[in-house]
């Protein structure tokens, strides 16, 4: 946890929280971006990574209710489950969403993309790379979580040209997913162990010699993919579809090694949600849009326009730097994303 | 209870520093989230003592814990049994889990270390297979009856009038009968002596006309069908299940509460009043993190630190009061020598 | 000689058991009627301790049949064992530490009260069997904290509160001292007195002349013989168990003791710091320690070995102070301790007779920067089962199947394997066969003839009046006083021990 | 070795049985990836065999990876030390933790099993919170010297010229040097037959003048000291590491690999030969179980029950010796006795 300031004002400062769904780096940036909206709208943030799921959330969001807080801005980890918890912030202190939302709950406002958006986004990508048509492996931390299980239903669906329906689930146990030019030959599972990432990738390069190309959901994944595509001299050969912004990704797509990425835009979440809560707490209800949805897109990252990204991140980081908080020099971006 | 005496001492000073530190520490709300979660790892402290007092482990309990909180749910709201069949069908393979320990252990005479650790392993992946990773909510109202497991004392049937009532978790009440059942059946019935016995020495117990292997069969039943059962309290209160992740390490959060309290590994020691202290202390010291303001990343080293100075001060008290006991004897034995001089 | 029925109690009938490398027993039979005491002897290994815990129902025998008032049983558990009437004290002590007194007295049998222990039943009871036995401690002490001497008392208070009509005694009195052994010896006469028959084992021969109705003798897993009460004496009971004779027991040659090597000053000890021992002994000299269980031998020989620190005090090995803070310092003072309990301290059960005869001597391998020196390990290792006589197929067998009195001689041998100058033996001849016994007291004089100084603790009369040049006796932690062989006598010896009189000499 | 006869007709069977299932498996490639795994989870093994011969176990060393992980590029790339400087401070890190645990452990007389409990906790606490829980990397040109020893032989000096030597992982090599040196230790120097007594029983070990808790400190400070060695390993091949969770587990492979290599828990015995074995079967299954197609989810109970089925016929085999022994017996002393009489 971070305060992010010990100002002698801190009373007329509102201290809001923003929770996570767990430790990535893809947070790192949220962080930053809450970290400027608190010193930009005058409030305390208060930044809490669950590293143990649903029961980390639930005792660090009584914990700060129980401090007393002015507004907390959550990434619920299983919102179709949580309602009580949710339920339980909502009538204690403002309540918003982002990343992941909980329309059923009384959020005032959520913040973020979609998901399975984002994965059909990913799913144009593959075509793009292997316009001919393939056989497709997906590689995932877990499956647990709601957001990886939209994010690769969103793959399966556009590969296989369905028409948008989040509540479709085709189970990893049903074996190979074969569509007219698309077969989805397996999802494999690493529980972030990254040894595990390895070895299931290249597994997944010895055992099938088709394999046409390689999608990594969470962003340590593609990195490790890319290795083992080496490992085997396939590069080019076995194309690699990436999400999220891990450096090693972005400098693969510098150099044509990986074709392109999905990338989310995790500042802006941080720094709305603290700009929004920050507003909340004064009792400016203006800051909360008509619909309640601040949608920030996710973007698709290609050889074209990865530079481009990459001097952006560094702005970003660089700033940071500056401050002398934290520098993450070797890893500027990204692991799996929330 | 003498023997506890370093833990109670850390968990007052704890609780008393966090009060001073934060105002809002002694909340009615904090301390009835404090007192819930205190009870839920202290029941399945409770479970795992009677397995550490016989000498063995159960590194199972997280992913008997998990399984048990995936299959609920897939029972009664993905294949629509009853409640009911699903409550049996739990209750039924946490003790068939409990059994299949023991005999292994105790006819084929394998390590209770490997056996649960193969456990841990073979529960996570059919909690997983099963239902393929998907997340199970217990939203449902089907559950809503259960949830008052995991509500307040005023949601109890005749309870509504009792303003205090509201601010003592149903968990905590639980936790108070199984304490007091599990202190009975330990200290007073014959059952409890022999657990006790052939924890130290299994052969001496068995000499004894003790038939160990089905004492020792009980304690590993007695240790799932808990775990089983905190699994579903636990699945209730956090209402969502990740079939891949929930329950992790829950039993090294047993193990060490259970420790703290005075069990020893090596078997024939434990107190449950000292296991529940065990487990508040973990709790707390969660809860002061955040109440404090410490780094939430230094949780795992605090609660580790902690533990480790728990043990060590009740190992010094022992070495302390041997060596008191060893000066005072020493007064009697001097005294009597001149006399006979 | 009581009148016994004409129809035995037990009887058992060609009882074969095998272990893997051993056949234990091979066709035994034995019989016991009605209130007799029915010694069985036989050397290390022979196969009594196995046969007693067939009738306790702890183990199966392979073949064989055994009746009980003429009815074939099947003792398949210790439970059907005690409906049969039979109890068993075990050789080794089988006792919950972490329980009471009491609470191992009656365990598997605890009287309830409305479904629950019925401590203070417990508590009552049990008191009154240990002062049966003579032993004054109160039942809810907890056995961790009791010397050996005073659990093997608990275990025969347990065997007694059994009510049995069989009751087995597997060598109960190897590491009681005398007072506690008449004691016993009351008891089981009054035992057979109202009609309790009791099978007695033991290796001290005088023992079993005192109480024994009859004898069998076992050897190598076979019946090797019966003697009734007329027949019995030393000699036969010997020459059956050993299968020749053993003339002369107590070997001593005499000794002329040279300079002082081992000096104790002011030493005091954790277990009684109110008592401060001073001693020497000197080279070729062979030195017995008496006492009742529980006077400090042990603790007093732990100390000079460096187990224990010593409260305070000096120790002079050949005039020059040593510090004595581990078993290491003792050992390079030139002091080996072949301690009492011998499975816990002395060997490695699951090692095989060479890894245990070297362990102590691996030191010495250092010149070869730490490796092991394998030729020199089994020349020491062969070198120690010839001279010491040790019976076992080869230098690799695991020891944990070596009988008793071998397994002694294999940590005899680990110690004489690096020659000491002081050899400390506590109850160097505890639970171990007359053979066996004489070779180690032989060698006991062979030693202290080269030069050894030797200091042994024995609780057994005959040993200490037939072995040592001097005696210490200690009483409650204290030496109440030293006599040369002139001055030796069971008298006086008890009398000190029992700290009777006014200090001894000193 | 006989008792490794179990796990290697096992190895066997899942090996022959992959290969005819899928034509791939035996593939260079394949085989390469299958024996640097099996390498890096072998060196930890070997590690913790140390720990559990003396009868006491490592839980932390998954932990102690996660942080010696994450400490070297914190050192070397955030605070721009020289490498070497970083190589020292994990190491010297490394040795401290063993020291630590080990002094703990004989000194105070606390259990393995809690010490290194609350290590697990402290060290990944340290971790999370000195890089502030960001992913580290090895991504970095300061390392690429490093990275050799998780490549292949063929990039070791003056090995450029043979073909063969591109297909066998420089890990491997690594796995067997410190397996030979491990093996000599173990079974031909005096320490190693320390170990092995002291592990079946202290007491008459420390009556022998061994000076049994220093052997105990050496064990740990061994075991730790590869483990920081293989967190290094693991760090460079897998090239990132997220300090919270890096790791995590590694300490229940490596101990089930020395489980199912023949080591008991009880102590006092260990072949290291058995250890490759676990660790090499461990990583054949999951191989296997990507190779055949297995579902995914089912891989963790897949290997528990493997590593059950090991242990079950190893204590099956065991015991039939046992008997087999016991008739031979009967056969000789039938014999004899005709000779006697
Ligand atoms: N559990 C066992 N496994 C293997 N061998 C055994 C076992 N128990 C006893 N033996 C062997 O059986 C033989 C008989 O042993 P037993 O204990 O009956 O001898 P004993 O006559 O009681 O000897 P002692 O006088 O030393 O007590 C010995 O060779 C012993 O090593
Ligand atoms: N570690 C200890 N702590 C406290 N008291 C002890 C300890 N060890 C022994 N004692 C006590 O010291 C006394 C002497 O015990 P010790 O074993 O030395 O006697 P002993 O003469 O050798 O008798 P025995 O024949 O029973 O071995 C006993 O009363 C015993 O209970
Ligand atoms: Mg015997
Ligand atoms: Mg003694």
């Amino acid at each position: 946890s971070q305060n992010s300031s010990d100002n002698p004002e801190a009373d007329a400062r509102p201290k809001v929280a923003y929770i996570t769904n767990g430790i990535a780096s893809f947070w790192t940036f949220a962080e930053k971006g809450a970290k400027d909206a608190a010193q930009e709208f005058n409030a305390d943030v208060n930044i809490q990574m669950p590293a143990n799921g649903v029961e980390d959330q639930k005792r660090i969001c009584q914990d700060l209710l129980a401090q007393g807080i002015d507004g907390i801005a959550i990434s619920p980890i299983d919102p179709d489950n949580q309602g009580d918890l949710l339920t339980e912030i909502g009538q204690r202190t403002n309540m918003i969403t982002h990343d992941s939302d909980a329309p059923g709950s009384e959020r005032l406002c959520y913040i973020g993309m979609d998901n399975y958006t984002a994965g059909r986004m990913c799913g144009e990508l593959v075509k793009e790379a292997m316009p001919e048509g393939g056989s497709v492996m997906i590689f995932v931390g877990r499956l647990g979580q709601a957001n990886s299980r939209l994010r690769r239903q969103g793959v399966i669906d556009e590969l296989l040209d369905r028409e948008p329906d989040e509540n479709r689930y085709d189970e990893p146990s049903a074996g190979v997913i074969k569509g007219e030019k698309y077969t989805i030959l397996d999802t494999r599972t690493d529980g972030f162990d990254f040894g595990k990432a390895k070895a299931q990738a290249q597994d997944a390069v010895a055992k099938y010699d088709d394999l046409g190309c390689m999608v990594g959901l969470f962003a340590y994944n593609p990195p490790l993919m890319l290795d083992a595509v080496r490992e085997a001299g396939k590069v080019g050969k076995i194309k690699i579809v990436a999400f999220d912004e891990h450096d090693r990704s972005l400098q693969a797509i510098n150099d044509k090694e990986i074709y392109g990425t999905v990338v989310q835009n995790p500042y802006k979440y941080g720094y709305e949600s603290v700009r929004v809560l920050a507003g909340l707490a004064r009792g400016d209800s203006s800051v909360i849009p008509e619909n309640k949805i601040l949608y920030i897109p996710a973007r698709q990252i290609r050889n074209d326009n990865v530079a481009a990204f990459q001097a952006e991140l560094q702005r970003l980081l660089s700033t940071e730097e500056s401050e002398g908080t934290t520098n993450v020099v070797s890893e500027p971006a990204g692991d799996e994303s929330p | 209870m003498k023997k506890n005496f370093g833990i109670l001492g850390i968990l007052l000073v704890v609780f008393i520093a966090t009060a001073i530190g934060n105002p809002n520490f002694l909340t009615a709300y904090n301390m009835f989230n404090l007192l819930e979660r205190a009870s839920l790892y202290g029941i399945i402290g409770i479970g795992v003592a009677f397995v550490i007092i016989t000498g063995g482990i159960d590194l199972s309990i997280g992913s008997l814990i998990g399984l048990v909180a995936t299959l609920l749910p897939f029972i009664v709201v993905q294949q629509s049994f009853p409640l009911a069949v699903g409550l049996f069908a739990i209750f039924a393979l946490s003790l068939c889990v409990g059994l299949t320990h023991g005999v292994l252990i105790t006819r084929l005479k394998l390590q209770p270390f490997v056996v649960t650790l193969c456990g841990l392993m073979i529960y996570r992946g059919i909690a997983r297979w099963i239902v393929s990773d998907k997340t199970m909510g217990y939203g449902n109202e089907t559950f809503s009856g259960l949830k008052v497991m995991v509500g307040n004392l005023s949601q109890l049937p005749g309870m509504s009038g009792f303003s205090w009532a509201k601010h003592i978790p149903v968990a905590f009440l639980i936790l108070l009968v199984l304490g007091v059942i599990a202190s009975v059946f330990l200290n007073k019935t014959i059952y409890g002596r022999y657990l006790l016995a052939l924890g130290r020495n299994e052969q001496a117990a068995r000499f004894s006309g003790i038939n160990t292997s089905v004492m020792i069969i009980i304690a590993y039943v007695i240790c799932s069908v808990i775990s089983g059962f905190g699994g579903l309290l636990f699945a209730l209160d956090y209402g969502s299940i990740q079939p891949d992740s929930f329950g992790n390490f829950y039993e090294l959060y047993a193990i060490a509460a259970a420790v703290l309290g005075g069990c020893s590994l090596r078997g024939g020691e434990g107190s449950i009043f000292g296991i529940i202290l065990g487990a508040a202390l973990m709790r707390l010291l969660m809860n002061s993190i955040s109440m404090l303001g410490i780094d939430d990343q230094l949780e795992p080293a605090v609660i580790g630190i902690v533990i480790l100075i728990g043990v060590m001060v009740d190992e010094l008290v022992k070495r302390f009061a041997a060596r008191r006991r060893a000066v005072k004897q020493a007064k009697v034995t001097t005294a009597l020598p001149e006399v006979d001089a | 000689m009581n009148l016994l029925d004409n129809s035995p109690l037990l009887i058992v009938e060609s009882v074969t058991k095998r272990f893997p490398g051993v056949t234990a027993l091979n066709n035994v039979c034995l019989s016991l009627a009605k209130g007799e005491v029915l010694a069985l002897i036989g050397e290390n290994g022979a196969g009594k301790s196995t046969l007693m815990k067939i009738l306790a129902g702890v183990q199966m025998p392979d073949e064989g049949s055994i009746r009980v008032n003429g009815c074939p049983v099947r003792l398949d558990s210790v439970q059907t064992a005690q409906a049969n009437g039979i109890a068993l004290i075990h050789q080794e002590l089988n006792l919950s530490g972490n329980l009471s007194i009491g609470d191992n007295i009656f365990l598997g049998r605890e009287p309830l009260r409305s479904g629950l222990i019925d401590k203070k039943k417990i508590h009552i009871e049990a008191q009154s069997f240990l002062t049966l036995v003579g032993l004054d401690v109160s039942a809810d002490v907890l056995v961790d904290s009791l010397s050996i001497g005073q659990q093997q008392l608990v275990e025969i208070a347990r065997a007694l509160s059994v009510d049995a009509k069989i009751l087995i005694m597997d060598e109960p009195t190897s590491s009681l001292s005398q007072h506690e052994t008449e004691r016993l010896m009351e008891v089981v006469k009054d035992l057979r007195g109202r009609g309790v028959s009791v099978i007695y084992i033991s290796h001290r021969l005088g023992e079993v002349q005192e109480l024994a109705d009859r004898v069998t003798v076992f050897r190598d897993g076979k019946n090797a013989g019966d003697l009734v009460r007329d027949e019995m004496n030393h000699d036969r009971m010997v020459q059956l168990m050993v299968g020749r004779d053993i003339s002369q027991f107590y070997v001593r040659s005499p000794h002329d003791a040279g300079d002082v090597v081992l000096e104790v000053k002011d030493l005091q000890t954790a277990a009684n710091p109110g008592c401060y021992l001073n001693f020497s002994v000197r080279t070729r000299e062979i030195v017995g320690v008496a006492g009742l269980v529980g006077a400090g031998r042990t603790e007093l020989f732990e100390v000079l070995f460096g187990v224990q620190p010593a409260l305070s005090g000096r120790v002079m090995v050949d005039g020059r102070e040593v510090s004595l803070r581990s078993p290491r310092d003792a050992i390079d003072a030139g002091i080996a301790l072949v301690p009492e309990d011998r499975k816990q301290q002395g060997i490695i059960l699951e090692m095989t007779v060479r890894m245990n005869i070297g362990l102590a001597g691996l030191r010495q391998h250092k010149k070869k920067a730490g490796f092991l020196n394998a030729t020199q390990e089994a020349d020491d290792t062969s070198a120690m089962i010839e001279r010491l006589k040790i019976k076992t197929p080869d230098a690799g067998q695991v020891v944990q199947y070596l009988s008793g009195g071998n397994q002694q001689k294999v940590v005899l041998g680990k110690w004489l394997s690096i020659a000491p100058r002081i050899l400390l033996l506590d109850e160097p001849t505890r639970g171990i066969d007359v053979g066996a016994k004489q070779e180690i007291y032989g060698l006991m004089d062979e030693l202290a003839k080269k030069g050894v100084s030797i200091l042994f603790v024995s609780s057994e009369m005959e040993e200490i009046l037939g072995m040592s040049d001097r005696t210490l006796v200690m009483h409650e932690g204290q030496i109440t006083g030293q006599l040369v062989r002139d001055e030796l006598s069971e008298e006086r010896v008890m009398q000190l021990a029992t700290g009777n009189v006014a200090m001894g000499t000193h």
